[in-house]
């Protein structure tokens, strides 16, 4: 695999927003980061430390859980760093890179995960509340996802503001954002996407970074190491990310 | 509150039935564990099996106990951050339809913030501040109130005021006959759960003699004499994983969500403490 | 030993204040209410919960510690209850009786442990604040002691009040004093003294409970424990407690 | 405030002097342990022959280590709760000549109400509130602020500023190669004192293999990312305890407090960090 497929693009692009020596965290319903997490320590030559939700710290689990809190991530870690832990880290300024969901995301990089529709009588109660409302003001840089690009996830107007400030990057199956301080820009996007198609499925108003431009290619060690961590492709399947 | 009367004599430990009958109507009921993993779900169920109603239910990453819950009518409250399945099992569809149809009343929160809540009557104070919080809908949904910083910093920062469970129910690897309890692996939010509730109740998957936790006092989450009674049920976290024992029986928990091939007594039947 | 021992006088009349099903802590500095604490595990025949800074939960030392903090105190323990536990457990009411140190002891139980003379410029600097300012106001019932019992040490104005409320009971080598809601009372006094003396010795006005007169001495149970605890009698040694 | 260029590289295990190094003159230090117990005074006692000076002490519960520092003219200020050498060795008798002469300057706290302010930091919040407090002259002398329950609740409670150490610096049972440490029996302070601090040393009795603590995760007190630096000092909790390894040393601390039979230097010749 040198190309992306549109799991591949969602997974290695979230593993490139991890810095060496960073602190990273990946919590609950977050299958994609944590997968990104083990990719990164697996296909880049720098160390970081990457806690989850099992409270493992650099763990080196026996398999690839499904559910992404799964006390299998803790296996082989050395410590536990468990919620009120973390948190408090995060609270405290020393979380260097959180991966938080989100259901919709606006152009400032602010996140809904509470209600589709009005709060009080939602036509879709969603997840809710979550790590965003306290970590995305607080941790030093945050990153979220979507495995749907649309104007119904990426959207002018939240339905509901669950969560503010602080978010750095976004990924989608065929885009790349990074915040400059006051909006989300596009970084890059997938090579069998236009720019143009990233902004008609955009509900906010898409602007670039100097230099955007199609995203590079996954890099063997990237190919090699998510071929690794989803052996027979079921994380894909279960994904089901399509590219349109 | 506890009183001396009723928190100092030895734990007792008792039936499933008879630990589901120390939570009565319209109890507030903090759950340990997070999503699939190391809830008391055994206990949750026999919730379920009494018929109680009126619950509120506290917790911060709930998913199938809260929505088993509100499938079978014994919610009246919830207090959560954030309500899945997880897995690959996605939103918790009968949670879900009792807040959308405004069955169940919701009080939303970021996990840390119930946790805030949940310190504050761990540490005896009015109210907790918590990092963050800032720019969220969730202030204003809440009513949640800032504070300038007395000392001038010219900081604010909100305050979560205190969340006070009548019990908290815990999910544990072992027990001893005192109630001392403790977990392997993370602790979830099971440590600020059992410290802010008027009262602890633990489910363990088996119990052990107390020399062996004498041996290690350290890993003791929860120490007896703050234990009102525990149970052993083997495999009670059914069908989520208790580490290192078993993993999340994803087969049943399937089943659990497919309500046109499984009713819900059929679930409640085939957990392990019903056949086993 | 059927009669008192200024000593023992103290240790036995700290112990009598533990009641069945109650959780009771002893902390640093606290030689006599740990011994108080031991002697009524052996003396009484109801249960109690005994936590001590050591992290002990009802423990099986299988010594008596010089230091009152000494780990030997969590030997058997089923669980370490650590500083920040026990603290919290009292802040949020659910501590029946801690027993505190103090130097000086007004007639309304507040207490002073951090200087003799003026705060800024005293002529001597004592240990300090420790559990006081916040377990007294918390706990449910306080008892400290004091080895000397004298008008330096009971007074009628405290040089600096580290500590005030919620202090119910008082043991010197000579009495033992417990709270009316609005001031310490005599209890009892060694069967040694008179009431007369007593009222010399103490710096605040002393009113009697009605009932009040010599202490019963000690049981044979009460005795025995003492003995087992210090055989050799150096813990009584080291007090160096007198009647006069 | 750590940053990600100081912090997740592998912990180094440096030389006791090297650690020493880390704390430079005028720093705000936290130490681990309580009186006699588990203290980290190898790395005290290395201060002093560094000639530290200027330093800020945090901790609830010294005894010997300040003694020592003030006895060294290390100390500039101190924050503590309640200080002295206990077991039959009553007062600290070089503190209370300090504090008594104002060489140095004292900001006298309840054990829990520093514990508060640590809190605070380590939550990052401006203030921490704490049960208690009223009555105290304490509050007055250090101008803490009572905050009104903006709930309604009617209460009031007293608040401490946040408290946030340069470093912490604790003395552990066992260490690993890469900074992760543990400690048997009581953690004391040391868990809110690695929390709070802007960085974390360690010394430790010896270093185990990873493996040790990876089998058993749940008694590790402080994760190796947290921590700077670490070095193995055997007995560096002398002349105090260090549980189960060894009990205090009664006879040399009574030696130390003999400052007509012993110099300073005698007593720090004699550590185990130099003698053995």
């Amino acid at each position: 695999m040198t190309e992306w497929t549109p799991f591949s693009y969602l997974v290695v692009n979230l593993a490139r927003f991890i810095r060496p020596y960073e602190v990273t965290f990946s919590g609950v319903n977050s299958t994609l980061p944590m997968l990104a997490c083990l990719l990164a320590k697996r296909a880049y030559d720098f160390p970081f430390t990457y806690l989850n939700v099992a409270g493992g710290v650099d763990p080196l689990p026996s398999s690839v859980p499904i559910s992404s809190s799964d006390p299998v991530l803790a296996e082989g870690s050395r410590a536990i760093f468990a919620n009120e832990d973390f948190y408090d880290l995060c609270t405290r300024g020393e979380m260097d890179l959180c991966f938080l969901g989100a259901a919709q995301i606006d152009g400032r990089g602010d996140t809904n995960v509470s209600c589709i529709g009005a709060w009080q009588q939602p036509k879709v109660r969603l997840p809710g509340g979550g790590g965003g409302a306290v970590m995305l003001p607080t941790a030093r840089r945050s990153c979220t996802w979507r495995t749907e690009h649309s104007t119904r996830t990426l959207v002018e107007v939240l339905d509901f503001r669950t969560a503010a400030g602080g978010m750095y990057g976004l990924v989608t199956p065929i885009a790349v954002f990074s915040h400059d301080g006051v909006q989300l820009r596009l970084s890059s996007w997938h090579p069998d996407v236009t720019l143009e198609e990233v902004r008609e499925r955009t509900g906010f108003e898409v602007l670039c970074h100097d230099g955007a431009g199609p995203t590079a290619i996954p890099t063997v060690a990237e190919a090699e190491a998510l071929a690794v961590l989803d052996p027979s492709g079921r994380f894909a399947d279960d994904a089901a990310v399509r590219l349109r | 509150m506890n009183t001396a009367e009723t928190r100092s004599r030895p734990a007792k430990i008792v039936s499933l039935a008879e630990l589901a009958a120390r939570i009565p109507d319209g109890s507030s009921v903090a759950l340990g564990g997070s999503f699939l993993h190391r809830g008391p779900f055994a206990l949750v169920r026999e919730l379920v099996r009494a018929g109680r109603t009126q619950l509120e239910i506290i917790k911060q990453s709930p998913g199938y106990d809260l929505d088993l819950l509100c499938r079978a009518g014994v919610v009246r409250r919830v207090r959560a951050g954030i309500v899945a399945l997880e897995g690959n099992f996605g939103l918790a569809p009968w949670y879900r339809q009792a807040i959308e149809t405004r069955a169940v009343e919701l009080e939303e929160h970021a996990c840390a913030t119930l946790t805030a809540g949940l310190r504050a009557a761990a540490f005896g104070v009015p109210f907790q501040p918590i990092g963050g919080v800032t720019g969220s809908d969730l202030a204003q949904l809440n009513g949640w109130a800032e504070v300038v910083d007395p000392y001038g910093s010219g900081e604010r920062t909100y305050v979560i005021p205190a969340i006070r469970p009548d019990v908290a129910v815990v999910h544990a690897n072992e027990i001893t006959s005192s109630g001392d309890a403790r977990v392997f692996g993370t602790t979830h939010w099971d440590r600020i759960m059992t410290r802010s509730a008027r009262s602890v109740l633990v489910v363990a998957e088996r119990m052990v003699d107390e020399n062996e936790f004498a041996a290690r006092p350290e890993l003791t989450l929860v120490p007896g004499f703050l234990v009102a009674a525990a149970c052993v049920v083997p495999r009670g976290a059914w069908p989520g994983s208790c580490w290192p024992d078993y993993g999340v029986d994803y087969a049943s928990t399937s089943d659990y969500l497919d309500d046109t091939g499984h009713t819900l007594d059929q679930h409640l039947a085939a957990a392990p403490e019903v056949a086993r």
